[in-house]
């Protein structure tokens, strides 16, 4: 498979390190009500489509960015690839 | 009609004639008392024993496809079990016991071959891991043996000891382990189970659950809907694209595995063996070819089918510890759907919606499960409480922090 | 003995012979010879035995499709089993034996199975061998197996090299023949970056293979010349002996480069086979075709082959099976093998075609509407059997019979992905369907069009869609006249009546199989593959599946299509294990990395230990020190007395920088680290999310906003990725900079009560080292040995007082020979990691056999230091109940009863009294050794309950190493309990 | 000054060169490396302090620029710096004096081996190395990638040039992967 960095364009994806699901971003907040079962399903639960895929991909052997990318899990197709510190933000991140 | 040495002898006098199906094609009835989906070597084995052990009738196994046809059809067909938890061990265990006996009882030659499998040791850490786990496996009461480096070089002469990269320090013998010819446990589950009445239905596929108040009642199918007392799903590999239609999210990712078989090679293993160091595990099958296999792709999917760099690693380990395997040729490879579990461990258990059941999160380990599975999950369904060997194999384990993490990698299934 | 079945003419080298040897025979060959043709050419047709029945063999085809002409090439360590016959290149000197057969090729003791065939159906071995259930493994496998496989391994390691590479372009085009070359011209004369590969050796595929026009010039010579042309552009590569193995996704393809085969022995430094990793924008599928044999009565013999590979043996190679031929064929292309043939000088005895309508020819006998309906000679074919049009048969002598029931475009990697052929009724096989791997197009014969003029234009025309699309203006190149004949052909599948008709001829599947495993019910094209062993052998069922799906068919009523589709995977054709793993393999399977102190520690004779991809010193061994134990203990012994030194650079360090790097540290770490004092180094303890412990080290607090963390040596890389991960996609707003420096510095533990004295000597005096100035805990950056920065932490895993002094890591050697000369008047000793192992488990200190990824701080002891003040990775998960259980185990130290008794690693634990099983089961020993300071084994685990169980004296199993005695629980902290030591 | 002497990454005291065909294979020693990543919100001041003490702008993703002192990029926001080691051993010191805050400076002089290519031929070698297109380099080029699975930098400092920065502690791999690929492909 290749990714198409947004920075340094298509690298085979041997070099990346695969994580998970990109809802992963989403870590609950440890100190609200009812954090445990927020965190329960953030860390157990997965949607695992066969289809369009959000992903974590970390270029181990290249700049260490964490990247989302969209793939589809039946044909492997690759749509966006961005980095995760950018989705994390636009998706409400912050510290 | 019973298969055995005399009845081939008789139908080869008189040109086969005699041999009729080795299952019927059964057509879907309306209802039944249970009906279990998925058609693979898990399902067809429920449906035997919940008919042979727990005297049920009115079952069918509805399978999308043919029989078969996913991962006890694409596997490296070991067997064994050399687990380390509790939660595990007993349950593998059992299925070991069952595949001991299995033949026989099915009437069906599945040529269970215990000819051993064997876990390469190549440092202190890892001796010492693996003596933990030969003491669980015995203390369940499996057998193991801790073989030193002598023992493992008598066994297996040419592996690399000369200029290895990691060192072979000994290995973790289980002799019973082996392997079995894998489709042949689809068709000896099949033609067992339709020789006590239960309906397998080929090319029907579940397209959806009948659920009303809280209570499944039936499946719909695209050869109508069939009612069910008990609804079983048995679909490990597309476990989450099914429960999706009853609305569950499962602790499951779907990842690809490869696998891989050279051309027919004169015999030179005699049993299983895995490098401890690398990713890569061997047998070689009674037509002579290498049956082998490593690590998971490692990215969820659904498409069969892997990439190169995991065949790479799984060659470079094969040259590693057997040089000779060089000049060897790797004839086909092929990928398997996994249901890649949070904790590396299975799941059998009931859902939140009554009379709708789940079995599956078996990772890469299903087919030597397979008759344990299909036993537990038989008496889960016929009774309604665990099978002993399988209480730990809950949904809830995650919720309450019970994991049975064998390789202690956590919720990431991809590392398992 | 001559060359007797050599023909005139040809694509060979005549001005040299060459030797070769097959089995006890030598005999003569020529450059450009296949083994295969060769043998041909020398009156060989007995090439092999099949798998079940041993039955006599000789090559069906003049390809890499080949299921019988398999043979053991080369000796020795070299020795390759099952070689194609027709593809292994001829060079002097070669040898091959022949597989599959005791004692001879001839004479084959194992051919009474063909007697006994009617007991070895397909799936026989299902139905019996059951009783006694004891007897599979100790009888019924045993004799299976020793009849099983084809060729034999050497057992030896394989000499030769295999590289692996990577390659880029725009198009990647697959075969050389017509089509091939078409595209491959008008791509590079777009100016793309073209790479053109083909399995065989000379370029042209089926051009070499004609006896074809093209424009004024014979095919061979068309392509001879476009080869030159191609192989002067810059922009294009030709990789001849390249097979494209497989389309992986995002048009990367696998390709072997057999790059030394044709050769004795590779070139000194030059590997065997490159296995290429090829990166494509998009590729050209243009592959060809292969004959599919027509099924008939003992269609197996020696000398019956696909009519379109006995033109190619006459036309190509100049070799013959035999010098009388027949033919028989469903389609037009049989009679070109005909012409061909006569034109040649070899005696056309009879074309039998299926069709009523079958050409005539003045130059041989059709016999129209015939076919063959039986066959003779043991070793090879003496005479067939034709019945003709009207029922009446008759024999014809002939030692070869070429068959042809149409031709089937090479699909395979089409299917690669999720392809799926499509059956063509128009040329009744299946054609390219379903969706293409992306990136590919299909030109010429591998999509159904057959003719060369049709495979030139669609080659030009794919190839100038893509320049196009790539944004290059494509040329017209200039295309010869070539033919341009229909297909004619009317399916016929197999002669009706057989018995023993051979469909899958290495796996020796019969048309009677496939309706048994009809009548049985393995009915779907899956089932009957592996009910009967169809297309599984190493030929992949190149010229067999499709037969068995028509005959499949037939038997269910239903059409082809109905029936299934010929599927394949990956690899095109079996591909050496060894060029997968290229160099990856012995002692550089993987890389080795090597602390800054290796030079010194070889020298001073220390034995080395793999620490994941380190080497380690294990210990230091002095002349008449008998056993490594002896060497630890003084080692030990030593570093607790006096001083001891330990290269510890392997453990992670990782640089955090930036304005929230506290609380970045606070959200890393279960444990505070927000108000760590600048100047001063912390024990942390990383918990996963899933809140088990991941790992664990010290960290230094160099500023305000800057730390040094410490990892564990396995965990470097793991936990780098997992604080990337926090920084990069949980908390994008922290200001955080992150960088491994685990290889900048050479990093040295100092420890020992004379450590402080010693580094004295080291560390330039305006650093004052003393115990207040630099208290247990205090770092610093600091200057050694006249002005060389370096860092110094006051942190001990032995439990001594204990420095980590850390300098650029090319200093590393000097800083530890340095050290050595400064501590002799103390008796310094370098110590290793089975030393180190030692006093870390006398202390207590967990590491990797404790942290083994399902403990939590609890079980470690360290409940308390999660903080349940803040928010950190780990902690909110580690509140559920199954993590924080009445019994929970802990972290505790066990002593043996008897001091002379072991406590092994591994042993379980169980109360005294209760049975010796896995429901009494306690807890477990983690690590273990021999403490020479104690005088006695301990241990340090895991035990329920265990920090309420101390005193307690609990059974230790090991039934596996045949231990079982009493012991004692104790404190893990075997030695100085209350830290006096690491704070003196 | 100091009495200690440095080893090279391959353990001797003097670097190793190699010849084979026409590719010479030279173990760099004399460079100094400091990593500089911009602290958040000050990006643009971290340009324009390497701007400044570079005499050349840090470069895009994936290049290199500037020479005696030479930058290359690591990452978002984030270079290596290059400096002779005889002139610039206190490189990450100095870098890290002007930083006020604006960047965070890490020294790596030590945590790199690094092997120079020099010579014609060089794509030939590098294709049985890694995944990198060599043959379209024109210089400047500065990626990273596995070599011989170790993470490797590729700097392609002209036609004919390339620099590969490994991982010190692998050194004796890293430089065998490279002659034998040489060997391999010569």
């Amino acid at each position: 498979m290749l990714i198409d960095h947004p920075l340094l364009g298509p690298r085979d994806a041997a070099e990346f390190v695969y994580k998970g699901d990109a809802a992963l971003i989403h870590r609950p907040d440890g100190a609200a009500e009812g954090a445990l079962e927020a965190f329960i399903d953030y860390g157990y639960l997965r949607d695992n489509p066969a289809g369009t895929h959000r992903e974590l991909w970390f270029h181990e052997q290249g700049d260490r960015s964490w990247l989302v990318v969209t793939r589809d899990t039946v044909t492997h197709e690759i749509s966006r690839v961005e980095l995760a510190r950018d989705v994390a933000r636009r998706e409400g991140r912050s510290k | 009609m019973r298969y055995s040495g005399f009845r081939v002898i008789k139908e080869a006098l008189t040109g086969h004639r005699g041999w009729g199906p080795a299952w019927r094609d059964a057509a879907p009835q309306d209802a039944y008392d249970y009906v279990i989906i998925g058609g693979g070597g898990h399902g067809l084995a429920t449906a035997y024993y919940l008919a042979k052990e727990f005297g049920q009738a009115r079952i069918a196994v509805l399978e999308k496809g043919w029989i078969g046809g996913g991962n006890v059809g694409r596997n490296t067909t070991i067997i064994r079990s050399n687990y380390m938890l509790d939660g595990n061990e007993p349950f593998y265990e059992f299925s070991l016991k069952l595949w001991e006996g299995l033949e026989q009882d099915l009437n069906y030659n599945a040529m269970v071959s215990q000819r051993g499998i064997l876990n390469l040791i190549h440092s202190d850490a890892q001796r010492d891991a693996f003596i933990r786990r030969g003491n669980a496996m015995i203390l369940n009461g499996a057998d193991a043996e801790l073989l030193s480096t002598e023992q493992v070089m008598a066994r297996y002469p040419f592996l690399n000891v000369n200029d290895a990269r990691f060192p072979i320090k000994g290995g973790l013998a289980q002799h019973r382990g082996g392997t079995v010819r894998h489709d042949a446990v689809a068709w000896g589950y099949a033609r067992a189970a339709d020789q006590r009445g239960v309906d397998i239905i080929q090319n029907c596929e579940v397209t959806g659950f009948r659920i009303e108040r809280g209570r499944c009642t039936g499946v719909e199918t695209t050869r109508g809907v069939i009612d069910a007392g008990k609804v079983a799903a048995c679909v490990a590999g597309a476990s989450s694209r099914l429960m999706e239609k009853a609305g569950m999210r499962l602790p499951i990712e779907s990842h690809v595995l490869q696998a891989f078989v050279s051309e027919g090679l004169k015999p030179v293993l005699p049993g299983v063996i895995t490098f401890g160091a690398g990713h890569f595990y061997c047998s070689q099958s009674d037509k002579g070819g290498l049956v082998f296999g490593g690590d998971i792709d490692g990215y969820n999917s659904y498409a069969q089918r892997g990439n190169l760099p995991v065949v790479e690693d799984v060659c470079e380990g094969g040259m590693a510890i057997f040089p000779m395997l060089g000049r060897a040729r790797l004839l086909r490879m092929w990928g398997g759907l996994m249901d890649m579990s949070m904790d590396g461990s299975p799941i059998i258990d009931r859902t939140h919606i009554d009379g709708l059941y789940f079995n599956g999160g078996w990772c890469y380990g299903g087919f030597k499960a397979t008759p344990a599975s299909g036993f537990a999950y038989a008496h889960l369904l016929a009774t309604d409480r665990p099978h002993p060997t399988a209480t730990a194999y809950r949904f809830d384990r995650f919720a309450k922090g019970r994991m049975i993490d064998e390789k202690g990698m956590g919720n990431q299934p991809n590392l398992h | 003995m001559t060359q007797r079945n050599r023909l005139q003419g040809g694509l060979i080298d005549r001005s040299k012979t060459i030797s070769f040897r097959f089995d006890d025979r030598w005999m003569k060959g020529h450059p450009g010879d296949t083994l295969a043709s060769a043998l041909l050419a020398n009156g060989v047709r007995l090439m092999g035995r099949s798998f079940k029945y041993h039955r006599p063999r000789g090559p069906l085809s003049a390809g890499s499709e080949e299921p019988n002409a398999i043979v053991a090439l080369r000796t020795g360590a070299r020795q390759e089993p099952n070689t194609r016959a027709t593809t292994a290149e001829l060079f002097d000197g070669l040898t091959a034996q022949s597989q599959n057969r005791w004692p001879s090729l001839a004479f084959d003791a194992l051919s009474i199975n063909d007697r006994l065939s009617s007991f070895f159906a397909a799936g026989f071995y299902y139905k019996t061998f059951m009783w006694p259930a004891a007897f599979w493994e100790k009888l019924y496998e045993p004799m299976i197996r020793r009849a099983a496989g084809l060729g034999a391994l050497s057992l030896q390691p394989d000499p030769d090299s295999y590289d692996k590479g990577y390659l880029h372009c725009d198009v990647l085009i697959i075969g050389a023949g017509p089509a091939g070359l078409a595209a491959a011209l008008t791509a590079g004369e777009a100016g793309l970056r073209v790479i053109l590969a083909d399995e065989d050796p000379l370029p042209g595929g089926r051009l070499n293979a004609e006896r074809l026009e093209m424009g004024q010039q014979a095919s061979h010579a068309w392509a001879a010349e476009t080869t030159a042309w191609l192989a002067a552009m810059p922009n294009v590569r030709l990789m001849m002996r390249t097979t494209v193995t497989g389309a992986f996704d995002h048009g990367v393809y696998g390709a072997l480069e057999r790059v030394s085969d044709h050769l004795p022995v590779p070139p000194e430094g030059k590997p065997r086979q490159i296995l290429w990793r090829i990166y494509s924008a998009r590729a050209i599928l243009a592959a060809g075709a292969t004959e599919r044999p027509i099924v008939f009565e003992n269609n197996d013999r020696p000398g019956i082959m696909l009519a379109g590979a006995l033109r190619a043996y006459a036309n190509r190679w100049a070799a013959t099976p035999a010098k009388e031929i027949a033919v028989f064929t469903n389609n037009d292309d049989g009679h070109r093998t005909a012409s061909d043939l006569a034109a040649k000088g070899v005696t056309v005895a009879a074309v039998i075609d299926t069709r009523t309508d079958a050409p005539k020819s003045a130059r041989y006998e059709v016999v129209a509407g015939g076919t063959v309906t039986g066959t003779s000679g043991r070793l090879g074919l003496k005479r067939i059997e034709v019945t003709d049009a009207r029922g009446q048969s008759r024999r014809i002598d002939c030692g070869a019979l070429g068959v042809s029931g149409g031709w089937n475009p090479n699909v395979s990697l089409t299917c690669h992905q999720r392809g799926r052929p499509e059956w063509d009724a128009n040329i009744h096989a299946f054609v390219p369907g379903g969706t293409l791997p992306e990136g590919m197009v299909v030109a010429g014969a591998a999509e159904g069009a057959f003719s060369t003029h049709a495979a030139l234009h669609a080659g030009a025309r794919v190839a100038a869609a893509i320049a196009a699309d790539l944004g290059k203006t494509p040329p017209s190149p200039d295309l010869p006249q070539a033919e341009d004949a229909p297909v004619s052909l009317t399916p016929f599948w197999h002669v009706a009546g057989t018995t023993r008709a051979w469909v899958d001829q290495q796996n020796d599947v019969t048309a009677k199989d496939i309706r048994l495993a009809h009548q049985e019910n393995f009915t779907s094209v899956e089932h009957l593959k592996r009910y009967t062993t169809l297309g599984m052998a190493t030929d992949q069922g190149k010229t067999s599946n499709m037969a068995g799906l028509a005959i499949m068919a037939e038997v269910a009523g239903k059409s082809i299509p109905e029936v299934g589709t010929t599927m394949f995977r990956p690899p095109y054709t079996p591909t050496a294990i060894g060029a997968f793993a290229g160099r990856s393999r012995g002692t550089e399977f993987r890389p080795v990395r090597k602390t800054p102190s290796h030079v010194w520690a070889a020298e001073q004779g220390a034995t080395f230990v793999e620490v994941g991809m380190w080497l380690r010193a294990q210990w230091f061994a002095r002349p008449g020190e008998s056993h490594w134990r002896e060497t630890v203990n003084r080692e030990v012994l030593q570093t607790r007395n006096s001083v001891g030194i330990c290269d510890v650079t392997t453990l992670g360090k990782i640089d955090v920088q930036g304005s929230d790097a506290a609380a970045f540290m606070n959200m890393m770490y279960c444990n505070g680290f927000a108000k760590l004092p600048v100047g001063k180094t912390r024990y942390g303890l990383m918990l996963r999310e899933d809140g088990i412990a991941m790992d664990d080290g010290t960290a230094a607090r160099f500023a305000e906003d800057h730390y040094v963390v410490t990892t564990t040596t396995a965990n470097a890389v793991p936990v780098y990725r997992h604080m990337e991960f926090v920084r990069q996609c949980l908390f994008p707003d922290m200001d955080v900079q992150l960088i491994s420096t685990t290889e900048a510095w050479a990093q040295f533990a100092v420890a020992g009560p004379n450590s402080r004295k010693l580094l004295q000597k080291i560390v330039d005096a305006d650093h004052d080292i003393s115990n207040e100035a630099f208290p247990f805990m205090a770092c610093a950056e600091i200057t050694v040995c006249g002005g060389l920065r370096a860092r110094l932490f006051r942190i001990s895993f032995s439990g001594e007082m204990a420095f980590e002094i850390a300098v650029p890591t090319r200093y590393g050697d000097a800083l530890m020979r340095r050290m050595m000369a400064a501590g002799e008047e103390f008796g310094v000793v370098p110590y290793g990691t089975e030393a180190l192992g030692v006093m870390r488990i006398e202390k207590g200190h967990a590491a990797g056999n404790e942290l083994n990824g399902t403990i939590t701080a609890l079980n470690l002891g360290m409940g308390r230091m999660v903080s349940k003040k803040k928010d950190a990775i780990g902690s909110k998960l580690s509140e559920r109940e199954g993590l924080n259980e009445e019994d929970a185990l802990k972290l505790v130290g066990f002593k043996p009863v008897d001091a002379q008794d072991t406590v092994p690693a591994g042993a379980h634990l169980m109360t005294r009294g209760t049975p010796v099983d896995a429901a009494h089961d306690q807890g477990y020993v983690t690590s273990a050794c021999y403490s020479p300071n104690l005088g006695h084994h301990i241990g340090i685990g895991f035990l329920k309950s265990g920090d309420a169980r101390m005193g307690e004296v609990l059974r230790l199993v090991s039934p596996l190493t045949g231990v079982d005695h009493e012991v004692e629980v104790v404190s893990p902290h075997f030695i100085d309990p209350e830290g006096d030591r690491l704070r003196a | 000054m100091h009495d200690l002497n440095p080893i090279t990454p391959l353990g001797a005291a003097e670097a190793r060169v190699d010849t084979h065909g026409p590719v010479t294979l030279t173990e760099v020693t004399d460079r100094a490396l400091a990593s500089v990543a911009a602290r958040l919100g000050h990006e643009d001041e971290t340009v324009a302090i390497l701007t400044d003490f570079l005499g050349a702008t840090p470069p895009a993703p994936a290049r290199l620029a500037g020479a005696p002192l030479t930058a290359f990029w690591t990452g978002p926001d984030q270079w290596m710096i290059e400096a002779p080691l005889a002139t610039h051993e206190d490189l990450a010191a100095r870098l890290a004096a002007m930083a006020d805050g604006a960047m965070s400076v890490t020294e790596q002089t030590d945590a790199w081996c690094r092997f120079d290519l020099t010579g014609a031929g060089l794509p030939e070698v590098f294709e049985r190395l890694c995944a990198a297109d060599t043959r379209s380099f024109a210089g400047g080029e500065a990626l990273r990638t596995a070599i011989d699975h170790l993470g490797c930098f590729l700097l392609c400092r002209a036609v004919g040039h390339i620099s590969v920065l490994g991982p010190r502690s692998a050194a004796g791999s890293l430089h065998h992967a490279l002659l034998t690929a040489i060997r391999s492909a010569h």
